[in-house]
């Protein structure tokens, strides 16, 4: 779906992490977690491409005045890293984006009897929080945050207000642990009694973390993977994570856009 | 009065000149969502090959001022998952489907040419002369004449279907490739493919693109396509597909100025999935708000 | 620590690598007021001719997506008003000046070499072979290895003075008409030249340019330009000198990583007067931040 | 001089015409009628070219808050034609913008005891009105503004504000005179007793006409010129005209930027 939101608010909510939340149409609000949307973020050449983001929530906005209908909203949670980002920085209440979305598969919310085991580094706790909320609602919950600094914690308030156990990691020690918020999931890992799925998303070197530890003990795990997109409906193939089995005789790419964003971690091919 | 937008290529008669450009358009159904297909004159499929292509490492893409390069490395399901998989659904859309292709040596091309012949869905075939050469070393068949004209002599002979050859821009004088090519037996000439460019990643020290370079695409390209097609414009008889940055219907309109009977719109489609659509639909209003009543007055009528 | 910014161009020490580039920088002082002109390595001026010449009709000049084309027609003073009116003010300044200049004959370029190595203040030359060669019925020199080595033998017959030569990007391998020049006795390679181009106004159905097609610079066409060095840089031994669409430290740096000894900053100079001394402090603001102690160790430290 | 400029002002004063107001350093103020600016319109590569802008005015800010300093400012007015003037029509108050100027050659003055006669063409009126306010000082000044429609007719209440006779006329008649301003000039020539000067801006249409009246009359003219540029400094040569003798064989092309843009109109070749 191709539409234009509006802007309804855009607030740095840590240094460099920005929060956005645009008017969407009625069809939006189905979206899945872990869905993505390509946001245009300039009308004209510069930036050229689209830029994808996480849909971090939906909800229900009901405009103060009297008589206004209300309509979905869904909420992006950005990091400035480059001339794209900055711009949305830049961008006021009320101004218009031309949004693409919601965009890929999303996450698979597998079955209530197990304990789900969330991992999110940075800003890849963007998607992370619409999964949560729909987990919630029939799991335990735990939420493992990591980041290089407490800066990079987000919207930890949120997790817990969901309900969520958190756990908190930083590289500097200035929140939370110090040192890697693996270590905290291994440690729960090995105190689990029951079924457990794990979810994650974030930096590639954490997803593979993630990955070999979930192999290592035959838990089920999927993980949110980025790419460089430029279409994000399949088309242009620049976005594709090898699969499993992929060798330059038996090429097996995947569409990060169509295939994922979303991929069981034992799909995919990771490097060691 | 609805102006006439139809246009005639090489014998395929397109509702309109707008068309998608291979590699950015996947197999037409991945747009199927954001265009019309049937509201576009036509549109050209993800390069083939006669086996299936695994294509370059990533990052394949980068944006550049005003463009964007991608090395995809020609990925594609190859031509025996094409027929299965893909034509089907072109058998559901009422525009002509045009198969665009590629070899690693002549008779891989003309392979694929006579495998494409029997497709009855597929309208026209779109070869892409850019291409390394495998058995000379490398060197790229789009840019030798001989080498070119020996390609489009092969898959000439292997098929009855319109033939439309892909200039490549990468060339000390395109005329000459142009004129190789349509005497060679090229019904329709198609240009441009994208330029060869490069990124690098300061902090990192390295190519942006795993493959080093990559085709260059986009709006940044556009006044050096514009200069080709009008080039060889004055040199060809056969008619001209204008490729090359095209965003907009003046882009699309300054093209068939130059010459072009056709356009097609290429990374346009990535930023606005409806841009083939809405440039046809544009340069109809365009029509209409400048009088013009058929399309084809407009064909190379630049006065220089 | 203050890092070493200084090269060595072919024997002519730089105190940076940042160079301005022919025909975007005047004779130097137009810009006196603007950039400290002994902040920079060296600056180029505008192409020289024997005679004077008008150049071509308006509009000379028009704008496209993140680039410009300019068909100035190589106006210039000729090189007598050269000496007589631009000369005495290289001399007040402490900063090399590169006479770059062009002919229609074997001949005119030799004369011109001969002319510019009698003036002290001119410490290099900077050929420019993008023109066409009269005698040959306007086949440009610089698309031709053949002729552009005549061209480049000639001048370096008649000068001792470093011989830079600019090379054109509108060609088939830009490594072969490299390695001509190098072969001919080429000191030092600049490049890239400005792309053929065209823009066409629509509703005016003419080219926007009088002389129809014109030179293609700007941000745009960085990623061809940087392609080019880093080709030419594999395969030559001289120093290159890279030019296109620097607008920034990061894209000089760029150019540097990937063989470039020195740069030019060509259109940036249009937009910010400024520029080519932003882009040497900024340059040397990388460096300390990111503990580069010469900008040496960075000339083709591009890892691939 | 090159400066960062702080809008005070953007209003549109016209449909289309918009004047903008912003803050200039000291040195700004002895700017000349005539002279112009390059504004730089975005940071980034949309537009790439700085565009040309007269000067329409300058003068002295003094804000409004206890112990500001007082400082100059000046005026542009300016038509949306394109992309670079249709994103100035979008800036507000307290944004910045990067300025090149002022340049190039402006006005001659001329004695006191003539009188003098100001041709403007739509838009082109921008630089007359710093012009007007000079010579008022000391002359007669009558301006003749045309344009196609009464839209196109700017600012003639300042102008009548400085004591100037102003003749209107419109192509469709719908504000003065229904015609050419020209019509108006060569009334008031014929009518003439003593010396006069013409100073003229607008369309080259208008300016080739009003050069030609001035020619059969010897009456000195001087006509502000416009050019396609990039630079505004004098080194690209882009924005070149041809002088009186200029041919192929005997180029005489002056430089609009440097040169100009105001010329005496003898020294120019018309097109017949
Ligand atoms: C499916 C998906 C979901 C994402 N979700 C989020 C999110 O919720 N929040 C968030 O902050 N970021 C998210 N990202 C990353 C985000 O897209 C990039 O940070 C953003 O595009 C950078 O744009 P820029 O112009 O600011 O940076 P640029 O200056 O363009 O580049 C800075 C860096 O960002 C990366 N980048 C740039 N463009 C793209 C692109 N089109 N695709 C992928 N990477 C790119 C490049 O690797 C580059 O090194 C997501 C990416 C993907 C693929
Ligand atoms: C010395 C001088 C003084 C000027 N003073 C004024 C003024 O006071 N008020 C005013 O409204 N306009 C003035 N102009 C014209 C103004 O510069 C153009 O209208 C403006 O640059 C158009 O920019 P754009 O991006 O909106 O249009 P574009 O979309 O770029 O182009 C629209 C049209 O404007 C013309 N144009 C575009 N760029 C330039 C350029 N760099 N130089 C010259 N013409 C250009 C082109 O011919 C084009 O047809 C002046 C021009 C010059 C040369
Ligand atoms: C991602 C991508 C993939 C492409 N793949 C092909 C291809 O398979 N075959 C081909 O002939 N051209 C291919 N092209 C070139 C385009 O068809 C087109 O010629 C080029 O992009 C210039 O047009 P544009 O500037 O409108 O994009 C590809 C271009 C892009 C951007
Ligand atoms: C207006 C203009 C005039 C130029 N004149 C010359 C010239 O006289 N001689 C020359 O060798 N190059 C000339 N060039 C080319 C530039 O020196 C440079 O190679 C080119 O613009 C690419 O660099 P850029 O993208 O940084 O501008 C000219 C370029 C421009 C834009
Ligand atoms: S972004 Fe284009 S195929 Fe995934
Ligand atoms: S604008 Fe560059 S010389 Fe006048």
């Amino acid at each position: 779906m191709q539409f234009t939101a509006m802007i309804l608010s855009n607030a740095e909510v840590s240094p460099g992490y920005w929060r956005m939340r645009l008017t969407a149409p009625q069809e939006f609000a189905s979206a899945r977690p872990g869905q993505f949307v390509m946001v245009r973020v300039a009308g004209a050449i510069d930036p050229l491409l689209r830029r994808p983001f996480g849909i971090f929530d939906v909800g229900i906005h009901t405009p103060a005045q009297s008589g206004a209908v209300a309509q979905p909203y869904f909420e992006m949670l950005y990091r400035v890293v480059g001339k794209g980002t900055a711009l949305l920085a830049t961008l006021h209440e009320t101004d218009l984006l031309d949004i693409l979305g919601p965009l890929g598969k999303g996450f698979n919310l597998g079955t209530a009897d197990e304990e789900k085991l969330i991992v999110g580094g940075g800003v890849g706790l963007a998607p992370l929080y619409l999964l949560a909320r729909e987990l919630v609602q029939q799991s335990t919950v735990r939420l493992f945050a990591g980041g290089r600094t407490r800066d990079d914690i987000l919207c930890i308030t949120e997790f817990e207000r969901l309900g969520v156990e958190c756990y908190t990691a930083t590289e500097d020690g200035s929140l939370g642990e110090q040192g890697l918020v693996t270590e905290a999931l291994i440690r729960r890992l090995d105190a689990l009694k029951g079924r457990a799925t794990i979810y994650a998303c974030g930096p590639h070197g954490m997803l593979n973390a993630v990955a070999t530890i979930a192999a290592d003990r035959s838990i089920p795990c999927q993980v949110s993977l980025e790419g460089y997109m430029a279409c994000g409906v399949g088309a242009c193939l620049g976005c594709v994570a090898p699969g499993q089995g992929h060798s330059t005789e038996t090429p097996d790419f995947r569409c990060v856009c169509t295939d994922g964003p979303v991929f069981e971690s034992g799909e995919l091919k990771w490097r060691d | 009065m609805k102006p006439d937008m139809s246009v005639n290529l090489a014998g395929i008669p397109l509702r309109n000149p707008v068309m998608t450009a291979s590699g950015t358009f996947g197999y037409g159904q991945e747009f199927a969502e954001y265009v019309n297909l049937e509201s576009i004159g036509a549109f050209v499929t993800k390069g083939l090959s006669l086996k299936p292509r695994s294509g370059n490492p990533t990052p394949r893409i980068v944006e550049t001022p005003g463009g964007m390069l991608n090395a995809i490395g020609l990925q594609n399901v190859g031509i025996e998952a094409f027929i299965a998989k893909k034509v089907p659904f072109l058998r559901t859309v009422n525009t002509p489907a045009i198969a665009n292709f590629f070899g690693n040596t002549v008779d891989e091309y003309a392979e694929l040419a006579r495998r494409l012949d029997d497709i009855p869905e597929v309208a026209a075939l779109e070869v892409n002369i850019s291409c390394p050469n495998v058995k000379q070393g490398g060197i790229v068949f789009g840019t030798d004449p001989d080498c070119a004209a020996t390609v489009v002599k092969a898959c000439r002979a292997a098929t009855t279907k319109a033939l439309i050859v892909k200039l490549s821009p990468n060339v000390t004088d395109v005329v000459v490739m142009a004129r190789a090519c349509e005497d060679a037996g090229a019904d329709c000439l198609s240009l441009i493919n994208t330029l060869t460019g490069m990124a690098i990643d300061l902090n990192r020290r390295r190519p942006v693109l795993a493959n080093i370079t990559g085709g260059f695409s986009g709006p940044a390209i556009k006044p050096i396509a514009l200069r080709m097609v009008w080039q060889v414009a004055q040199a060809v008889k056969v008619p001209i597909i204008g490729i090359g940055g095209i965003m907009t219907a003046s882009d699309a309109l300054e093209f068939i100025l130059a010459g072009a009977t056709a356009i097609q719109v290429g990374t346009a489609s990535f930023i606005n999935p409806g841009a083939a659509q809405e440039i046809a639909e544009e340069m109809e209003a365009w029509l209409v708000a400048n009088g013009v009543a058929d399309i084809k007055s407009l064909i190379g009528a630049l006065e220089v």
